[in-house]
């Protein structure tokens, strides 16, 4: 594994963790006005699965989208200034964290409903064949998103028309607080997606380079007209489903788990094989943009309720 | 917008084929999907031929998925394409609301303005031959309650072709509310591409007695109540509003100030719809003094039945229109037209099969 | 095969058979005044799995449901008289063809919206797991209404909650005109219920005595408590979509295909099983009873007007 | 129905709780099925130990299958079951359409009397910090176009509990529009069951002047409003309709005949909606002679902003009543509520997350 990949990739991975680690600090001071969905601890996927993409290539997340935008190229600024509900913000405040979007970066725009960005994220690419380009798309989703009817029903449109999608769940077992077996009859999605006839493949464990080959593989593929394919990738959600904190005391989940996943965090072991002064200068380069992220959301203007009305029609 | 040239006398459906062609012919990011569009009864024909013409990559038809397909088509939408995103029957619909409310309808709003969805869906109202509760509805109002979608309703085949074009033309979701009913009627319609302009109302025939609006459909129906009240000596405004949403309440304020007396005929069920919505505005216009004398009718207050028998009584007609306004402009109930004068002939041209 | 099998299902097939002949012949004449989707070739699927049904038992079909009706036991007089819009059809004449209903007879009501029948079938197999009934639910699909969202959301539930229904898809591989290979990215509908962790088989024969036996075990375990079970019967659609007519001259299928299958048409292969004077007396039982039913859908009265309003609300 | 004992001063969850405990008490065929409904926030509280009492197998979370769940809580209820289904968000109603306006809705009638679908559909609308786009609105309007559904609409402790127990044993789709800000407010309610019945509203406050209609929380926005404008020397009628659909026009007619002017407040946006079936009714009403003034206030007509500084403009608050409200009494604009008196206490108790 070249140590460029490590370097890119961990440079990925530790701007959404320390966003995130950001995000939470200030959100105990009200500053952000709007729910916000921690992706820590899962961030290796986005970043893994991202990193073979160019900047006409489409991705879709989820409300748990902050990895999904920063991986992307998203502009920290417009996103924090978002979060702040400014009108600097990525959608001039009107979204929030929960519909993250960057057009000029392809990243698609971030839906609340579950499940809605998948059939969304198909058209991308429905479009990319009609227009003849080059380019794919990534879908990124919850577990709990492919129990939505639209999941199967986009797999199967996306599959018959060989569209050039990449599907990616992000398993973390849990949707808010239900865990799976109290929503799937069987844990096989993935089996069960190879029977549309699409490459697919599981990854139990964060191995973040066997990750990120495999997608690269697939994506390669992809871009040459194989059609979609398929990974869900076992992972776990730190925090609490929205909201600045941990939760493992309200029992709905054990703490051994997460030591478990923690012992495994993709940040740590991958900043272990980086020199020390190259994660240092990375890291230091992160603070820096944070911190300049975060004065530019707080010292921009909110949007003024005269412009209520402003985008209502194109 | 573009000039009427040559007329031909044309179906409505034939206007609706024509207008989707000449929009695909003129921009190649327009594209039509939707289940059986392709087959060899193309939506009644109103989709005959244009997957011969531009292939089926252009033209196709989907799974049995509607809530996915819609969302696929605003994703195209947004990544530069021009959907047109064809149902047989409305009532379908109901399983592509949470795509078209949530995302469609929002999608420029919520991501500030940097996002568009030129979205064209189409959609055919069912009526008698046993069509039944599930293939009849009128859910226009539902989707006019949304901010961010637009809502059509052609009456007649100029007007089927005019808002096709420019509902495509058109960067937000535009909805095409069609009726089966009207598919067989014929209109002087231009051969060259045009548009016909969201917003703008159509008065059909001008009277000072009351001012009758009809929604699709309906409008025949009103305009048929108009010529049986004219025998009576009772000259009817009749208004096609011809977009539900964006509205026109500019041409019918005017009109109701003229007349003092508002009918509102519409193609669905009244409570919290369209009909009321006509209402209410009038009532609280403030360019309106007098007091208005206003009712509304429309789709019985029931789910649609099978049968003939109920059926007629479901649905307004020549008769109980004529006879409303009538009883609305003398204040009287002494009249009833012969059932045969309110007779259409575009109805009696459907049957089944569907 | 004991001879009272083949006799049971001769009877109900050929019901199913005749009454849809009469009807497509009666509806020339214009008095069924109601879209009419005739089910003639693939009587037998239903016949063989409703076989081992009880009264308590539900099932559910489609539009298409003549034979699912009829074969649940479901009064051939209100049946027809529902076609001819009558206050004594079996809806009181507001349903029609399409809409086909009996409760006494656990025949749960049809709809004309694809694919929703299936998590109301769902819905009757919760209740009576609820109720700790012994019954079981049957519901009868198209391939096309597999293609809905809600079909996967369906199973999903009803295999993990194990409720007691068993899902039949009659797979005449069209959709109205569209064949599957227009509408499935793989022809491996099967292989993808049993990820589920459901009993699944197909039959792509119409083998009545064979999916006789296989429902029955199915069923028979299903009573048990076995959770749920699939199988997916191949078969073919003699008429057009809707009406009355054969169409092989719309140039949308072949009709060396559908000569393929009458060649096996299940209702002569098992009439010719039977003793011709047992044949005979069923045949003239079945020609009584439509003539009778005609007859009382004609004699019966249609809905008066005034009754508009009933039953918009219990 | 049942005479209310002792009263204590409980919240509006925990009467919604309340509520559903004791239907279930009564009568065994009612359970609870929903997202969530079982883990240990329990819907905000509104159904925290319900499974700990009822057991998983009358109280359960589903999938997230929000189209197919319906399904199964209708056919349940076909069955004899009586479902009470839990949404934590109206928005996601939007993915049940299908199921409850096609079949819920029309079983009774589809089948000609022969099938009941006594179900149950809880519902809440999200407000403030940043609930946005999909988590926001209020769509009571499009349930209640539909005949077949009964749409409610509890804006108090009381009524949410009385209209829970009556939900439950009404035999048909019922659907709960709860409101998130209103979860914390308190109110007397009886310890036993007791029910609300529907179609019943309710005058909170008497006066001359000018008749208010507030739905859901905007009930208690009126008040305020009222308490202001009282200050000014103007009295309010206000009335809760309780029940959107049915509605008890009457009621509203009867003030409105006194008022001679009608403000409904909707607590969703007002095209093609319940208040302009309200104004519309008033329009068309024979029992109303005078011309009545007559406005609409609600969200106003764009996809609900995240921002704060913009979603305080969206929505409709004391101020924004008031001096609407002062305007169509006097035609004057010269008075504005200074905006402390404008604060309600019930909108700062909320806080993300959700
Ligand atoms: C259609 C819909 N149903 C329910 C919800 C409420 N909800 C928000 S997030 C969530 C869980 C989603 O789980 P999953 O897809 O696994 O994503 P994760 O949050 O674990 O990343 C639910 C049920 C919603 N937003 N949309
Ligand atoms: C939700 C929905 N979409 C489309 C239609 C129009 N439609 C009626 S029948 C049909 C084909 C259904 O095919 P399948 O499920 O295979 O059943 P079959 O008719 O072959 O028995 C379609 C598309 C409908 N009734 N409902
Ligand atoms: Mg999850
Ligand atoms: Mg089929």
């Amino acid at each position: 594994m070249s140590s460029s990949i490590i370097e890119r990739l961990y440079a990925s991975i530790a701007l959404t963790r320390r966003v995130e680690e950001w995000i939470a600090d200030i959100y105990k001071s009200d500053s952000i006005k709007s729910p916000v969905h921690l992706a820590i601890g899962q961030e290796y996927i986005a970043a893994a699965v991202i990193d073979h993409l160019k900047q006409s290539d489409y991705v879709c997340g989820t409300y748990r989208g902050h990895g999904v935008y920063l991986s992307k190229g998203g502009d920290l600024n417009s996103m924090m200034a978002e979060l702040y509900g400014k009108e600097t913000g990525c959608a001039k405040g009107r979204a929030g964290s929960m519909h993250l979007v960057e057009a000029s970066k392809g990243v698609i725009g971030m839906s609340a409903v579950v499940g809605t960005g998948i059939p969304v994220a198909v058209g991308h690419a429905l479009a990319i064949k009609q227009q003849r380009r080059n380019d794919v798309v990534v879908v990124f989703m919850g577990d709990g998103a492919t129990e939505e009817g639209c999941f199967s029903e986009s797999i199967n449109f996306a599959a018959l028309h060989k569209l050039p999608i990449l599907f990616v769940v992000e398993n973390n077992r849990l949707a808010i607080h239900e865990p799976l077996h109290k929503r799937w009859a069987a844990d096989t999605l993935t089996e069960r997606m190879a029977t549309y006839g699409i490459p697919s493949k599981r990854f139990l464990e964060p191995d973040v380079l066997a990750i990120h080959q495999h997608s690269g593989t697939l994506i390669e593929a992809i871009r040459n007209g194989s059609g979609p394919a398929f990974i869900e990738c076992n992972t776990h959600r730190w925090y609490e489903h929205v909201g600045p904190h941990e939760d493992y005391d309200q029992g709905y989940r054990s703490l051994e788990e997460g030591d478990s996943w923690r012992a495994q965090d993709v940040y740590l072991t991958l900043g272990e094989q980086l020199d020390s002064d190259v994660k240092a200068r990375i890291d230091e380069n992160i603070e820096l943009r944070i911190q300049a992220a975060v004065e530019f959301a707080e010292q921009s203007p909110f949007p003024a309720p005269e412009e209520l009305f402003n985008y209502v029609y194109a | 917008m573009s000039t009427p040239n040559t007329l031909r006398l044309i179906k409505y459906v034939d206007a609706l084929r024509e207008g989707a062609e000449q929009a695909m012919d003129a921009d190649k990011s327009v594209f039509m999907m939707g289940l059986d569009i392709d087959d060899h009864k193309g939506i009644q024909g109103s989709t005959t031929g244009l997957v011969e013409k531009f292939g089926p990559e252009r033209v196709f038809t989907t799974p049995l998925s509607e809530d996915a397909m819609t969302g696929v088509a605003i994703g195209a939408a947004m990544a530069g394409q021009r959907p047109i995103h064809v149902h047989i029957r409305m009532d379908f619909l109901m399983l592509c609301m949470n795509q078209l409310v949530n995302i469609a309808a929002k999608s420029h709003y919520m991501y500030g303005g940097t996002v568009q969805v030129p979205l064209v869906v189409r959609t055919m109202i069912g009526k008698s031959w046993g069509q039944g509760a599930q293939h009849s509805q009128g859910l226009h109002s539902m989707f006019a309650h949304v901010p961010g979608m637009k809502v059509v309703a052609p009456s007649n085949a100029y007007d089927a072709k005019g808002l096709t074009i420019q509902a495509v033309r058109d960067n937000n979701p535009v909805l095409i509310m069609e009726h089966r009913l009207l598919y067989g009627t014929e209109a002087y319609v231009p051969e060259t591409p045009y548009t016909v302009e969201f917003g703008m109302a159509r008065t059909l025939r001008s009277g000072d007695a009351i001012t009758i609006v009809g929604v699709s459909n309906m409008v025949m129906e009103s305009m048929r109540a108009a010529e049986l009240l004219a025998e009576q000596g009772i000259e009817c405004e009749v208004i096609d509003p011809v977009t539900i949403s964006p509205l026109d309440f500019d041409a019918i304020e005017a009109s109701v100030n003229r007349t003092g007396r508002l009918l509102v005929v519409d193609n669905g069920w009244l409570n919290c719809g369209f009909s009321a919505e006509v209402l209410a505005r009038v009532a609280e216009s403030d360019h309106i003094k007098q007091k208005i004398v206003m009712k509304r009718i429309g789709f019985a207050a029931t789910t649609c039945p099978t049968t003939p028998s109920l059926e007629d009584a479901f649905y307004p007609n020549p008769k109980t229109i004529a006879m409303l306004a009538y009883q609305m402009v003398t204040g009287k109930q002494d009249w009833e037209p012969n059932s045969e004068s309110c007779q259409l002939a575009y109805q009696s041209q459907f049957k089944g099969p569907f």
